[in-house]
C-alpha cells in the first residue's frame, strides 16, 4: 500500500496536550515536496502567469501545460464550454514545444520554492521519448508527468491511456529516457483503472497521478451543431469529484507507488477527502481559472485540520475507516 | 490586474434586458485602459463556476458623477462600469445584484483600444469610423472619449435586433460628429445590419482615409473587416470567445490568426481583445 | 443507423407557411409511444406514488424500479448523498420481488396510456431468466429494461456490464426466455461503449438505454468514513450530462437498433440534446425527486421546439451537423 | 400531499443560527397533521438540487396569530412555520431568505404523531414524555399541542450543545407541566446529554407508566428507545435519514426495522418519520 512509505516520514512523538505543529510536506518517488498541493497541467500555464496573483513559493510544485516535443498550434475555437459544475475543454495541446520551454519557461520555474513538474505529451512513443530526450537537459525539472490520457487529440494520449498494452510500452520506453522521476497521468476513461494502475506501475512509473478529464460532449440545440469545434471534449471541475475519487481510491489498492489525486477540488474538503483515500498529494486544476487562490486555501486547510486532529499528514494519508458506524463494512 | 471583491454600487436596469452595473473597486477603476475588460464572478455558486468576460464601459468616481477622463476634473475613478445584456444564466444572476452584494472581480484584463496604438492612423484619417453591434458598444465608449479628447472626428454606426439594443447613445452623443443607427427589425434607423449603411458610407467616400474600430458579434466583425480590406481602411475589431480564465493559461480563448505553427493561435484575453482586423484569420 | 427506423414514421407532408402540428411519437423496438419522454427506472417507484403530483397519461413510458424474481432488502443507510450538481446512491436493489409486483404494482400500471417497461435485474444469469419467466405472464408489461449496469451490487449487475462476453451471455438467455421486447441498458463505466452496445445487439436485445450511474465515492472528513454505507455509490444528475451525452452518441453511431438516452435530463433543452444526438427517445431520471413535473416539461418543450423548427421528431433525431461554424469538421 | 410555490412571510433569526420560517401555502397548511414535514427546494439552483426535508413546527394564520389548533378560534391555517437551523449549504441559503421570496414546497408528509395511534397509551399513562435532541425540539410542538387539548400532563426533557440550541421554550411553556433542560458545554440546565436526566427520572419512577415521544439526532434516539425498553414504555421516535424524495420511490431514505428479507427495510419518508422504537432495529 501506498501509505507505508508515507508514514517512513520521521514524525514527532506527538502525544499530551503540548504544542502540536503538524507536519504537511510529503515525498514522492524521492522528491520532497513542502506540502501536498500542485497546480494541475494545463490550468496554471507556465506558473508565471500567476506570480502577481499569488505567491507561489508556497506551492507544493507547478505542473506546467502539457510539453510535446515540437509545438503544437491546438484546435479551433470555440475551445471550451461550462457545463453543469464543470467544464468540457479540447484545447488541443497548444503549447510552445519543448525547446522553447527550456529556453523561455524554466528559468523563472526554477528560482521558484515549489518544484517543477513537467507534463509530457506525444503522439507515438518515440514522440514521448524525444520530448523528454530535449527536457532531459533541463536545469530545475523535478519530474516529469506523462500525459498519456489526453481525450482531445486524434491519437496519441487517449490511445495510450486505454490499452494496457501501449501503457505499458509508452512508460518503459519514457522511463527508460528519463533523467528524472516519473509520474504516469491516467485516464479516467476505463473499466477497471487497476489494470492501468498496474501496467504503468509494473513499467517502472515512480508515481500515478489521476484523473484526467472524462470525455464528454454538448450540443447547442438551436444550431444542432457540437459546442466544442473537436465535437467529444474534456470534463473537468467540481462535476466529476466522486467518480474522480473513486478511481483515485481503487488506484491506490491496486499499486504501491504514489498516487497523486485529481478532479474538481476547490476546497481544504475536497483535498482531504483524496488525502484520507489514498492520495499522497493531490493537484488543483479547473478552480485556477475562476479562483486562483484556491491551492493556497487548501494548502492552509489541510494544516488547520492536521492541526484541529492531532494529525501529521502522513498519519492522514489512507486512513480511510469502512463501515459508516464504525461497525465494519456490513 | 487585480483580484478584488467588489461591491456592488448600483445595478441600474435599461432598455430590453440591459443593465448598467457599477461596482466600488478603486484599485481598478485606476488602473483602466480603454477597450479592457473584467472577469466577473458570482460567488458562492457552483452552478456557475466561470467568470464571465465584460467589457468596462468606463470609470467614475465614487458618486457615479464624471466619466472616463475624470482624473482631469480632479478626481481619481474608483468605479467600474459594465455595461451587460441578460442572455444566459450567469448574466440572469447578474441582473439580481442590488447594491451592497459583493462580486468577484479580476480587471483589467487584456490587450484593447490602446491609442498608442492607432492614434497616428487616427489623425492620418478624416474620420474615425465606431462600428458597435448590440452589446459591443460596451466596449467603445472609453476610446470614443480618447480621441474626442484629441479632437479627432468620429462617427458611431451603432446596430441591434431592435431599438431596445440601442443603449447608451446618449454617452455618445458629446463624442462623436454623428451617429447612423440600425435595426434587424426595423425599429429605429435603417432596417438592416449595421455593415450595409457602413458599407454605403465607405463606398461612397473612397478617396477618404478612416480608421475604423468595431466591436460586436463576429459575423459583423468579419463583414467589417472584409469592407476595411477592401476599401483599404485599417481596422481594430474586439473579439469575443469563450473564456475560461482569462489569466493566458487555459488557452480556451485562442484563436486563429496570421502565422504557422505555433503561432496560428493567439490569445482572445491576453493578445487581444483587440487585434488588427486583418490579422485575423476569418472563417471561409 | 437507428434514425432510419424512425424516419419511417409516416410524416404528414410538412411545407410552407401553413398550420404545422408536430408529430412526437416514436416506436422504439416494435412498440409505439406517445412521446419519447420515459421517467428511469429507480426514480419513479412503481408510478402510482406520481399519481396525485402530474398526469402519468401524459408520459410515453413508466420504467418501473429494478425488480428480481426474489424480494431484496437493499443496503444499510445511509444510502444516499447529495453532491455537486448530482447525487450519490447505493440503494441495493430494494425491491418487491416480481410476484408481487404482478399482483400489487402492474394492476395500476395497465390502467395508464403510458407504456410500462419493467427494469429486471438479477446476480446471475439464470437469476434473470427466472425473473422474466415470471413476469412474463404480467398482462400491460410492454418491454423488459434488462439492468446489466447496476454499480450498487457486489455481483451481478456491474459484472455483466462489464464485460462483452457476459454481456452477450445474460442478454442472450434473457432474450430467449423474454414474452416482451428486450432493452437492454449499459454501464457507462466502460472504455469502450461501442463494444458492448454491439454486444448487446449481436446477443439479440432490441433496444438500448444508457447510461446507468457512474460509480462514485464521497468521504465524511470528519469520522474519516465513507459517505455511503456501501462505500462506493452511484452518480447521477445534471453533474454527468457531459459524459452520458457522449456515450449516448457514441452508442448510436455503433449499432442498428434504438438507443434510449438517459443521465441528468432537467429540461426539454437537455431532452433536445440526446435526441439531436441521435436517442429516439429519453429518460428522466434523478430530476423526479425534486421536480416531479420535470418530464411532463420536457414533454412540451420538445413539442414547442419541433413546432418553433417545423420538424417532426423522426426528423430531429440523429440530426446532428458536424463541425460547429458548418464547415465540416475541422 | 401538495407541490408548491410558497411565498416567504418572514424568516425571523433566532438565538444559534436557528431561524423560525414562516411560509404562506393555505392548502398545506390545512392538510398537516402533528409530526409531518415537509420537503423545501430552493429553485433555481442546481448545486443544491435534492430538497431538504424539514418538521413542520406549526401552522398559523395569514397573520402569524395563534398556532395549531386555531381553526376553534374561528380562524383557517394559512401558514406553514419550519425551525430550522444552519449547519450546511441548503440551510446557508435558507438564511437568506426573504420576505416575497418564492420556494418550492412539498407538504405535509410522512406519518408523524398521529393522536389516533397513541391516545390510548397516552391516557394511560401518569404522564407523557416529550424528549428533545436540538432541532429535535420542531417535530414536539404539535403534538404537544394535541395532548394539552386533551388534558394530558406532559414534561419536556429538552437538551442541546449549548443554550443557543434551546431554541421555542417559550411556545412549549403554556403546554407542559415541566421543562427539564440539559446542554453539553453546561451553560444551561444539567450538564451533559439530555438523556441523562430523563435516565433518572425514568429510573426514579420505575413504577409509573409513561409515553415517550421523542426526536432528535440518532445517538439520542437509540439511548432513549434503549430506555424505553428499560423500563417498559411505549416510545415513539421521529427518525431523520438523508432523503432523497420523500415521495417513497427513492428508497434512500430506508432503515433497518424488525423484520426478515424485503420487510427488513421501511422508509423513513411514508412508514415515518415517527416509528414506534421497538419496531427500528438500532445499530448494535
Ligand atoms: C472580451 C469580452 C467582452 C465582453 N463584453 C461584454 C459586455 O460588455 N457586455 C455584455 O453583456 N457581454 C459582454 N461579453 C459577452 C459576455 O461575456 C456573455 O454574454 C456572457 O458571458 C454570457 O454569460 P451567461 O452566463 O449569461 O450566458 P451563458 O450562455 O449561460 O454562458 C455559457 C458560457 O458561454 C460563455 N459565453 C456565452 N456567450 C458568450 C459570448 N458572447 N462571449 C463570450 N463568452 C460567452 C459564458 O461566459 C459561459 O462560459 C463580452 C465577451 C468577451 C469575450
Ligand atoms: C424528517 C426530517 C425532519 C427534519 N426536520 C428538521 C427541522 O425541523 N429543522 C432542521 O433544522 N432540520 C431538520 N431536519 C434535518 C435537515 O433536513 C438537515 O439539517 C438539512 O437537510 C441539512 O441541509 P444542508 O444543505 O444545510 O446540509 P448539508 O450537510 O450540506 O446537506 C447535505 C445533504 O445531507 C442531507 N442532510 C444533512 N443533514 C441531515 C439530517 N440531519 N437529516 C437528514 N438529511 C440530512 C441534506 O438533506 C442534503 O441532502 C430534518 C430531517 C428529517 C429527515
Ligand atoms: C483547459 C484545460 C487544459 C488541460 N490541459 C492539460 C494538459 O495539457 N495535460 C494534462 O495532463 N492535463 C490537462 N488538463 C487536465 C487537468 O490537468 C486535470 O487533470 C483535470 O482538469 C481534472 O482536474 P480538475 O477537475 O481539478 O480540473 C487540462 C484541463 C483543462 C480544464
Ligand atoms: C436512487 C436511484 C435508484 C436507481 N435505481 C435503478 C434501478 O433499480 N435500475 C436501473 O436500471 N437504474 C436505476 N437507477 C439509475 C437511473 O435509472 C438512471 O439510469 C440514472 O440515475 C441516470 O439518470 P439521471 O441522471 O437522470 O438520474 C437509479 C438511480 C437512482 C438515482
Ligand atoms: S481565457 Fe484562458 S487563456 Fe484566454
Ligand atoms: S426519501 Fe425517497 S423513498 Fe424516502
Amino acid at each position: 500500500m501506498a501509505k507505508a512509505k508515507a508514514r517512513k516520514l520521521k514524525l514527532e512523538a506527538q502525544d499530551g496536550e503540548g504544542e502540536f505543529t503538524p507536519r504537511i510536506d510529503v515525498e514522492i518517488a524521492g522528491i520532497h515536496f513542502q506540502n501536498p498541493v500542485m497546480t494541475a497541467s494545463g490550468t496554471f500555464g507556465y506558473g508565471q502567469e500567476f506570480a502577481h496573483l499569488i505567491d507561489l513559493n508556497r506551492l507544493g510544485a507547478i505542473i506546467v501545460k502539457g510539453i510535446s516535443a515540437d509545438p503544437l498550434p491546438g484546435n479551433p475555437a470555440p475551445r471550451i464550454y461550462e457545463t453543469e459544475a464543470g467544464m468540457l475543454n479540447a484545447i488541443g495541446l497548444q503549447n510552445v514545444g519543448a525547446c522553447t520551454f527550456l529556453e523561455e519557461k524554466l528559468p523563472f520555474l526554477r528560482t521558484l520554492k515549489a518544484r517543477c513538474i513537467v507534463n509530457v505529451f506525444g503522439y507515438s512513443t518515440e514522440d514521448y521519448v524525444r520530448c523528454i530526450e530535449i527536457l532531459n537537459a533541463g536545469e530545475g525539472i523535478d519530474a516529469y508527468e506523462l500525459n498519456i490520457s489526453c481525450p482531445n487529440t486524434r491519437c496519441g494520449g487517449i490511445v495510450y491511456g486505454s490499452d494496457p498494452k501501449l501503457t505499458e510500452e509508452v512508460v518503459a520506453a519514457s522511463k527508460r529516457a528519463a533523467r528524472f522521476p516519473l509520474i504516469v497521468k491516467l485516464s479516467p476513461n476505463v473499466t477497471d483503472i487497476g489494470v492501468f494502475a498496474r501496467a504503468a506501475e509494473a513499467a517502472g512509473a515512480d508515481a500515478l497521478s489521476l484523473v484526467n478529464t472524462f470525455v464528454g460532449m454538448a450540443i447547442d440545440i438551436e444550431t444542432r451543431r457540437p459546442r466544442i469545434s473537436n465535437l467529444t471534449a474534456g470534463l473537468s471541475g467540481p462535476a466529476i469529484k466522486p467518480v474522480a475519487l473513486r478511481l483515485v481510491y481503487q488506484a491506490t489498492q491496486a499499486v504501491r507507488i504514489p498516487v497523486i489525486g485529481i478532479g474538481g477540488i476547490t476546497s481544504a474538503e475536497d483535498a482531504l477527502e483524496y488525502l484520507i483515500a489514498g492520495a499522497q498529494a493531490i493537484q488543483v486544476g479547473t478552480a485556477n481559472f475562476y479562483s486562483p487562490d484556491t491551492s493556497l486555501r487548501v494548502i492552509d486547510g489541510i494544516r488547520d485540520y492536521c492541526l484541529r486532529h492531532r494529525l501529521h499528514l502522513a498519519q492522514l494519508i489512507g486512513s480511510l475507516k469502512h463501515g459508516v458506524n464504525g461497525a465494519g463494512e456490513h | 490586474m487585480y483580484d478584488e471583491m467588489a461591491q456592488v454600487v448600483e445595478n441600474r436596469p435599461l432598455a430590453g434586458r440591459h443593465f448598467l452595473l457599477s461596482l466600488y473597486s478603486p484599485k481598478q477603476a485606476r488602473a483602466v485602459r480603454p477597450g479592457q475588460f473584467a472577469m466577473i464572478r458570482l460567488p458562492g455558486r457552483s452552478d456557475v463556476i466561470l467568470r464571465r468576460p465584460m467589457s468596462i464601459y468606463d470609470v467614475r468616481s465614487r458618486d457615479l458623477k464624471g466619466g472616463y477622463g475624470l482624473e482631469r476634473h480632479g478626481q481619481r475613478p474608483a468605479v467600474l462600469q459594465v455595461l451587460y445584456k441578460v442572455v444566459g444564466r450567469g448574466t440572469r444572476l447578474m441582473a439580481e445584484l442590488t447594491p451592497g452584494d459583493r462580486l468577484a472581480v479580476l480587471a483589467p484584463l487584456g490587450h484593447g483600444f490602446f491609442p498608442e496604438e492607432y492614434l497616428a492612423q487616427a489623425r492620418d484619417a478624416s474620420e474615425v469610423l465606431l462600428v458597435a453591434g448590440g452589446i459591443g458598444i460596451a466596449a467603445l465608449l472609453m476610446p470614443a472619449r480618447d480621441l474626442a479628447r484629441q479632437k479627432i472626428p468620429q462617427r458611431l454606426f451603432f446596430g441591434g435586433r431592435s431599438r431596445h439594443d440601442l443603449v447608451g447613445l446618449s454617452d455618445f452623443k458629446p463624442l462623436v460628429e454623428a451617429i447612423t443607427l440600425a435595426t434587424e427589425d426595423g425599429s429605429r434607423g435603417y432596417r438592416g445590419y449595421v455593415t450595409a449603411p457602413l458599407a454605403q458610407y465607405l463606398e461612397q467616400r473612397c478617396e477618404r482615409r478612416f480608421l475604423i474600430l468595431a466591436c460586436g458579434p463576429m459575423a459583423m466583425l468579419q463583414v467589417t473587416a472584409g469592407l476595411a480590406e477592401r476599401y483599404n481602411h485599417p481596422c481594430l475589431v474586439s473579439m469575443e470567445n469563450r473564456m475560461g480564465c482569462a489569466l493566458g493559461v487555459c488557452l480556451g480563448c485562442s484563436i486563429r490568426v496570421q502565422g504557422e505553427g505555433h503561432a496560428a493561435y493567439e490569445r482572445v484575453c491576453t493578445e487581444g481583445p483587440v487585434f488588427w482586423s486583418n490579422h485575423i484569420v476569418w472563417d471561409p
